[in-house]
């Protein structure tokens, strides 16, 4: 009973995990580059139609779908680009504008496009021949979908090319020191521009597994505030990949426990056990604080445009 | 490597030069000239005017032609904009019942930003404040007299109590606020369900709102449409910021904290107390907008009165780069736009989504006009 | 032969204000060409535009006989242009490996991160650096990154050299290494230019100048063929004054220092123990090799920074590291090393930089308003008795201040009122001549009205021009006393056989 | 309620009519219901209604919203949210000539009247369904926040499925928001992993029967005929017939006849409003006839809330031969036993 309690409790988490887990990677990697991203519930949000409207509209898999969340999410993206790169708009107006321009355009298109409530097909769970069958460990980790088991190696992607590579190397860079990296010949807004494009290309997929791979529907503003979330794990992974996948566990694990707490017909006041993601995340948050241990990775020019003449 | 030029002469090398590799030259490129982009170290106020007009009239225009493109005449749309907001009192007393509460939030925004902490909790603050407010409220505290003062300030207690955890723990631990401010929205959100689920539930018929206000307890109207208090409440309090901001020897010292708050520490200056002020100034205002709200339009505690307020503080905030005529004038801005857009939605049957995405369009084309503003371009032959 | 580097007629203006009126150079293989002028003069523009940073308004740019457009950092680096920046271009999170890595280039990380590492131990050794390659140059004291700075441009094997002040925070063994290294490759074949302010290193190194004044190139000299002054008289077109002024009257010991310790924000313990005493109307100057402590001991001073055991007594104000106790109140005044990091705001106004020293003193309005007007006339007076250039108006973002007047500003602000004592971190750092001799007219007039003044300086002839007692700082502590005028070799010889 | 004496409301003029909604137009469920039902209304009486969306529940998003159309002559608005209550209740006394309708709301006046449906009844008789076809009637439910009109919802399922299965028992869980299929299919999931059969529901979008139909159990549905969306899974679900409603009330209102009622219009299945779409092909037929013989019981004036009932704490809440008054329905904050949720 406890164990199969436990066991749909672990079999659900990355389902949960997965949507926190690649918006704050693709975040990570835009903020890496010295770009706020405020406007990641607008990515999220572009992605989740993208991807039921090409399933919807193009009868694409499920997988060419997400790959058209990730697109449509870059595309717009590129606006945000311009605007904060070129244009040197501060990003925090940019950011919050993005996120009710694209509240408005997906609510637009995906309602006037009667995407609304339609179910599909959806990613469904592709067990791993043999793996699959084990007791236990099969369950909950290897009868997952695809994006499941591409999540781990995503995030060792891009925490070896932040780390290991002279993209990293350059990205960092400008997102670190802009002047410096414009002085050693970087493109700085090339740079900038490639990593909002490739981060939010990340953050459109997590939007597109909201409604291709969770929800398998769509209604109006179904990330339902889980950007806003994503970004709150970037400042608590303090800037670190892995530990952007821990704070994503941390906080889709406990997401994943609330309805079956009630479906256990365990009897607690359900809006304090809402509360709990959200203080879990603040204590453990505080108590790195407190440990003092490994520095912030925080970008120093994060938020702030650059231009060669001005200082 | 590129054409050589005309003249093109050989690199000269000396002999020592071959231990190192010279790298050949490029020889200069013909071109029309190009787009220099500088730094403008002053704008007049002329020119602000003038290239914040064009931003708002490129916006305007965006949304005009989207509008026409549907279907709507562009005679009914100077009539819905020009005509209707203008000339109708109900239009005008809709943008300022809009903007009262917005200006409010924009300055509590204001403030922190001017400390340079990045508050993202009003939402947060405003639910506390309203809950503070109702509790007041609900158990008849102080004289009937006295109820609505009393009120404000339970209020303003709450909020700033709501953002004091995040104060302190950035102060003494170094806790990113954007994340505690950011977590904290949504405890209170909770707490506030849980209150209006349970034990405040409006004992009339059990719906999740709080009973309602005692008219004691109501911010009166002023008579004039249905203006209330709130509004002559949220012109003293944006009176009291632009003193605060831009009059007081406190404002000067919220600069210094945030430019460089080393500097103020190296010249004595207590900056941790400031920033303890300001936000904690920030935080009772949110909640102040919280009780306005509540005390004002809604007349009791309800679900969704705060929602939206946070974003429209932050973005309101920062299109008037932290003042109070600017907040003053954007909340303003920001209620026309509601308002018209409501028209839009009413009239035309213009979808909200598509008003909303109008909105965004306007926002976006005045911030980006900013870069004019700051920026000086030539064309360099 | 063509000369390496040649510009012509070059200007370059800043939103209508012209930084460089059809300035040029003419630099030579095999040569150190030693550019010079004032404060402000557009040294730092000329060379930023040679190494394409800025894009000038008109004008010629010649590599090796070649014209060439420079259209960014990556054109003037395949054209074998490396510039040492004033301000450094250093990103701060990385170390000095990956920083040098990053402007370098490469195909591999791993590899190019190996070769750098090979390259740049070989460089140190040969410019007698010890510098930690693997800390991130953030936590490095500034000394420390000025290091960096150079090694990186070394490293890269650019063929014209670009140092723009290079050796304002070396010692001197050190700036010479780096000078005689600079000659060698400039035997091999580099052009080498040199932007400074020490005339002595012109007079031993350069063998060609170039003085510029307000935008426009203003004369050029073989340094052999001029006096001292003379190069003196051209840079700043006045003689200054350089002697030694002995205090008139020495006191009692007003600023006690007591077994202070202190560590750097990442937890190295960099303060040990120190202990000594600055007695009122006397200079006490702490000579050492940048990095020894001088920049915590002073943050600890200037209360930005709390120490781990041990006091700062100023007589009548007690313990300035107590909880509460505001050195500025007691009069203390405060020239630190760290100009954009502790004396000014960059994005305020010269006027609300100028006003923050005074603005809980009354001066300047209560709390209910303050005096704008006050601020400003108050600011423009100080502009004008310190000499601040380059400024439009006191409403002008402080920011844009050349590095000189900025300091002007910083010493007008600290001297408003008489002070009771001084902290003075390298205070002549990156001023001309002329601006330095006024810094040190005002430390001067500062002692001899009673003051106790504390000289930290990585500049061993600024601390013995001016000091009246020396202590020599290692390892976090005082390691030697010496009365003045000291032997420099002695002094020299104390700072680094403790090191 | 009425002074006494009071004229029954007048027009001035024809019925012009709008709809102010609270969230979008096809949102699949109570937004789509008002809007399916505006627009068989307009049919009916030929005539226009517009209607404006997402007028959030704030006395400064709805007030203007209502002023524009009343600027316009309208006088006929009809709002769709519990939250515009007051707001309805201030615009009714400041325009005595203007009718309000407002569906969920809680104010009724001169000129105002809230409705609501009776959903227990359908529920009721969707909980028959779900009893009769569980295995061992272990059902479970969806639903957003609990207050009355959901609580008696839950407890009306439980009391159907009673019916058919007398051991059943209703999970609850609830998600604490409306409209977000994520943690509709969250909570959906997480009671299949309970081992429940029969997943009930009372939120906006049809995860939970889309749910359901993925398992292989099976489902009643809310707002709408879920079987759209779940052939195989819906059972029986909640629907809304607005029009039933609204085209009497208006023609009334035209004709000068209207009377408001002072506690607002509780619609029975009998009096429009809400029904059921019933049955899916997993229902037995006998089943299907026992679920229509006690829908024509109740049109016939049986009551669901009919004594003796307890709580699930043993808490007598209904005597013996008594019905639970409907001041009583609208505070239901107990659940009857075989209920199980959180606190
Ligand atoms: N962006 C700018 N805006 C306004 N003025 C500028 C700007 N850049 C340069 N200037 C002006 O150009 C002049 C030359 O600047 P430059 O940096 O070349 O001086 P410098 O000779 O390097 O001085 P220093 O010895 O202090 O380093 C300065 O006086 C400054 O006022
Ligand atoms: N990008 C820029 N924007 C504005 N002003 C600039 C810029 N670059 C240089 N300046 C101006 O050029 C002048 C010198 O700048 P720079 O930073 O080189 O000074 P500096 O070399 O540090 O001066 P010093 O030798 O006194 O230390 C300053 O007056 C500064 O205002
Ligand atoms: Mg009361
Ligand atoms: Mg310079």
């Amino acid at each position: 009973m406890v164990l199969d309690f436990l066991m749909n409790w672990l079999a659900a988490i990355p389902g949960f995990v997965v949507p926190f887990a690649l918006a704050a990677l693709g975040l990570l990697l835009i903020e890496k580059a010295g770009v706020l991203s405020l406007g990641a519930e607008g990515f999220m949000l572009v992605g989740a139609l993208a991807g039921i409207g090409a399933i919807l509209g193009l009868g694409a898999s499920p997988l060419a779908a997400l790959l058209c969340a990730a697109l449509a999410a870059t595309l717009l993206s590129l606006l945000y680009a311009v605007l904060v790169v070129s244009l040197r708009v501060n990003q925090v107006i940019a950011g919050l504008s993005l996120v009710f321009l694209a509240q408005g355009l997906t609510g637009l298109i995906g309602t006037g496009a009667g995407w609304v409530n339609r179910p599909v097909d959806g990613l469904r769970p592709v067990p791993v021949p043999l793996l699959g069958d084990l007791p236990l460990i099969g369950q909950v980790v290897f009868r997952q979908d695809t994006v499941v088991y591409l999540t781990v190696p995503a995030f060792a992607l891009v925490a070896w090319l932040l780390a290991r590579t002279m993209v990293g190397l350059r990205l960092r860079a400008v997102g670190d020191g802009p002047d410096a990296a414009d002085t050693a010949g970087i493109g700085v807004s090339a740079t900038r521009y490639g990593a909002i494009a490739a981060g939010a290309a990340l953050v459109g997929i997590a939007g597109g597994y909201l409604s291709v791979g969770i929800a398998r529907i769509w209604v109006e503003g179904m990330t339902g505030g889980r950007g806003w979330i994503a970004i709150a794990i970037v400042i608590f992974a303090r800037w670190r990949p892995w530990s952007a996948l821990a704070g994503a566990l941390l906080f889709g694990a406990i997401e994943a426990l609330i309805p079956r707490i009630a479906a256990a017909g365990i009897q607690v006041p359900q809006y304090f056990i809402a509360m709990i993601p959200y203080l879990a995340t603040l204590a453990v948050m505080v108590w790195t604080c407190l440990r003092g241990g490994g520095g912030s990775m925080e970008p120093r020019a994060l938020g702030r445009a650059h231009l060669r003449e001005d200082r | 490597m590129d054409a050589p030029s005309e003249t093109a002469p050989q690199p000269a090398r000396d002999g020592a030069a071959a231990a190192r590799a010279i790298p050949p030259a490029h020889p200069s490129r013909r071109r029309l000239g190009r787009l220099s982009v500088g730094v403008r170290q002053h704008a007049s106020a002329r020119l602000q005017g003038a290239v914040l007009a064009g931003g708002l009239l490129t916006g305007l225009a965006c949304a005009a032609a989207i509008l026409v493109a549907a279907g709507i005449g562009p005679a009914d749309l100077v009539q819905e904009f020009v005509v209707a907001i203008v000339t109708s009192p109900e239009s005008a007393a809709a943008v300022l019942v809009q903007g009262a509460p917005l200006a409010i939030v924009g300055l509590a925004a204001a403030l922190a930003f001017r400390v340079r902490f990045w508050n993202i909790g009003i939402e947060g603050q405003m639910i506390a404040g309203a809950i503070a407010a109702t509790v007041v409220a609900l158990h008849d505290i102080g004289p009937p007299a006295l109820r609505l003062p009393l009120m404000l300030a339970a209020a303003a207690l709450g909020g700033s109590a709501w953002i004091l955890g995040p104060v302190l723990l950035r102060l003494r631990i170094g806790l990113n606020e954007i994340i505690s401010t950011l977590l904290l929205n949504y405890v209170a959100f909770n707490a506030l369900l849980h209150l209006l689920y349970g034990p405040w539930r409006d004992p009339e018929n059990n719906f999740p709102n709080s009973q309602l206000y005692e008219p004691s307890e109501q911010l009166a109207e002023l008579g004039w449409q249905n203006l209330t208090w709130a509004l002559p409440l949220a012109g003293v309090l944006l009176l009291g910021g632009w003193w605060l901001l831009s009059i007081s020897r406190f404002g000067f010292l919220t600069r210094i904290a945030e430019a460089n708050p080393r500097m103020g520490e190296a010249q004595g200056l207590p900056m941790t107390r400031v920033i303890l002020a300001a936000t904690l100034a920030s935080g009772a205002l949110a909640g102040i907008a919280g009780f306005m709200i509540c005390a004002g339009a809604e007349h009791r505690l309800t679900q969704s009165f705060a929602s939206g307020y946070g974003f429209s503080g932050i973005l309101i905030a920062f299109l008037a780069r932290n003042s109070a005529p600017g907040v003053l004038a954007v909340a303003l801005f920001v209620g026309t736009l509601f308002v018209a857009g409501q028209s839009l939605q009413v009239f035309y049957q213009i979808p909200a989504s598509a008003v909303q995405l109008l909105q965004a369009v306007i926002v976006l084309c005045v911030a980006a006009s900013d870069f004019f503003i700051r920026h000086r371009l030539r064309w360099l032959r | 032969m063509s000369p390496a580097l040649a510009m012509t007629g070059v200007s370059k203006s800043f939103d209508g204000f012209p930084a460089l009126t059809d300035a040029g150079i003419t630099a030579y293989p095999g040569e150190i060409h030693a550019l010079l002028g004032e404060n402000g003069a557009g040294k730092s523009t000329l060379m930023n535009v040679a190494c394409g940073l800025y894009r000038p308004d008109a004008g010629e740019v010649r590599v090796r006989g070649e014209r060439v457009s420079i259209d960014g950092p990556k054109a003037a680096k395949r054209l074998g242009i490396g510039m040492v920046h004033q301000h450094y271009r250093l990103v701060k999170a990385f170390n000095a490996l990956e920083n040098i890595l990053l402007a370098r280039g490469a195909s591999r990380y791993g590899r190019g991160l190996r070769e750098v590492e090979a390259a740049a131990r070989r460089t140190c050794d040969a410019l007698g650096f010890t510098l930690p390659l693997d800390r991130p140059v953030g936590l490095l004291s500034v000394a420390e990154q000025q290091r960096v700075e150079i090694l990186k441009v070394l490293v890269e094997g650019a063929r014209i050299l670009v140092l723009d002040e290079p050796s304002a925070v070396l010692t001197d063994r050190e700036a010479a290494q780096m000078l005689d290294t600079m000659r060698r490759l400039a035997d091999e074949g580099c052009a080498v230019i040199l932007v400074t302010h020490k005339l002595g290193e012109v007079k031993r190194y350069a063998d060609r100048v170039t003085v510029m004044r307000g935008g426009r190139v203003v004369a050029s000299a073989d340094p052999d063929a001029v006096s001292l002054s003379e190069l003196t008289s051209l840079v700043v077109g006045a003689e200054v004054h350089h002697a030694r002024v002995p205090a008139r009257r020495i006191g009692a010991p007003l600023l006690r220092f007591a077994a202070l310790t202190g560590a750097r924000a990442d937890g190295l313990r960099v303060l040990n123990d120190a202990t000594f005493v600055v007695r009122a109307g006397e200079i006490y100057g702490i000579a050492g090799v940048g990095g020894n402590g001088q920049t915590e001991l002073a943050e600890i001073l200037m209360g930005v920074r709390r120490p781990l055991s041990g006091s700062i007594e100023l007589d009548g104000a007690g313990d300035l590291c107590a909880e509460g106790v505001r050195g500025r109140g007691a009069g203390l005044a405060a020239i630190p090393a760290d100009r954009a990091g502790y004396a000014l705001a960059g994005s305020l106004s010269i006027a609300d930089n100028y006003a923050a020293g005074a603005v809980l003193s009354g001066r300047f309005g209560g709390w209910f308003r303050l005096d704008r007007r006050a601020i400003r006339s108050a600011t423009e007076a100080a502009m004008a008795a310190f000499d601040v250039q380059g400024a439009r108006s006191p409403n002008q973002r402080a920011g844009l201040l050349s590095g000189g007047n900025a300091q002007k500003l910083v010493v007008a602000r600290e001297f408003a009122d008489p002070p009771r004592a001084v902290l003075a971190h390298s205070p002549s750092r990156g001023l001309d001549v002329r601006a330095a001799s006024a810094v040190h007219a005002r430390l001067r007039a500062a002692r001899d009205a009673g003051a106790a003044i504390l000289l930290i300086s990585e500049d061993l002839d600024e601390v013995l021009l001016l000091s009246d007692r020396i202590g020599v700082m290692s390892r976090g502590r005082i390691v030697a006393e010496f009365d003045t005028p000291a032997k420099r070799n002695a002094v020299g010889a104390a700072m680094v056989h403790h090191a | 309620a009425d002074p006494a004496g009071a004229a029954p409301f007048k027009l001035d003029g024809p019925p012009k009519v709008a709809m102010v909604l609270f969230g979008p137009k096809n949102d699949g469920g109570w937004g789509q219901a008002f809007e399916e039902g505006r627009v068989r209304t307009e049919k009916a009486l030929g005539i226009q209604i517009p209607v404006v969306d997402n007028i959030k529940e704030s006395s400064s998003a709805i007030r203007p919203a209502v002023e524009l159309f009343i600027k316009r002559g309208y006088n006929v608005i009809i709002g769709t949210a519990f939250g515009y209550s007051d707001t309805f209740k201030e615009l009714a006394q400041k325009y005595p000539k203007v009718a309000f309708l407002n569906g969920s709301g809680t104010t009724n006046g001169a000129n105002l009247e809230s409705f609501y449906g009776r959903t227990y009844e359908p529920h009721y008789l969707c909980g028959m369904a779900a009893g009769a076809v569980s295995k061992e009637g272990k059902l479970g439910f969806v639903a957003a926040n609990p207050f009355g009109v959901v609580n008696w919802t839950v407890n009306a399922y439980e009391l159907g499925a009673k019916q058919t299965k007398p051991q059943a028992t209703t999970t609850v869980v609830f998600t604490g928001a409306w409209n977000d299929p994520v943690k509709e299919r969250a909570a959906a999931e997480a009671l299949v992993g309970q081992g429940i059969d029969v997943i009930g529901q009372h939120v906006d979008t049809p995860t939970p029967q889309i749910v359901a139909q993925e398992k292989g159990i099976h489902g009643t549905g809310h707002h709408r005929d879920m079987s759209e969306f779940a052939p195989k899974a819906t059972l029986c679900s909640l629907v809304w017939f607005w029009d039933r409603y609204l085209i009497p009330t208006i023609q009334k209102i035209g004709a000068g006849t209207w009377e408001p009622s002072p506690y607002g219009a509780f619609l029975s299945i009998k009096d429009g409003g809400p029904d059921i779409a019933c049955c899916g092909p997993a229902v037995p037929k006998a089943v299907a006839d026992q679920i229509q013989t006690e829908r024509q019981a109740i049109i016939d004036g049986k009551k669901v809330y009919a004594g003796p009932l307890t709580d699930r704490d043993g808490k007598e809440r209904v005597p013996a031969g008594g019905v639970l008054s409907d001041a009583d329905l609208w505070k239901m904050d107990w659940f009857v036993p075989g209920v199980i949720s959180q606190k």
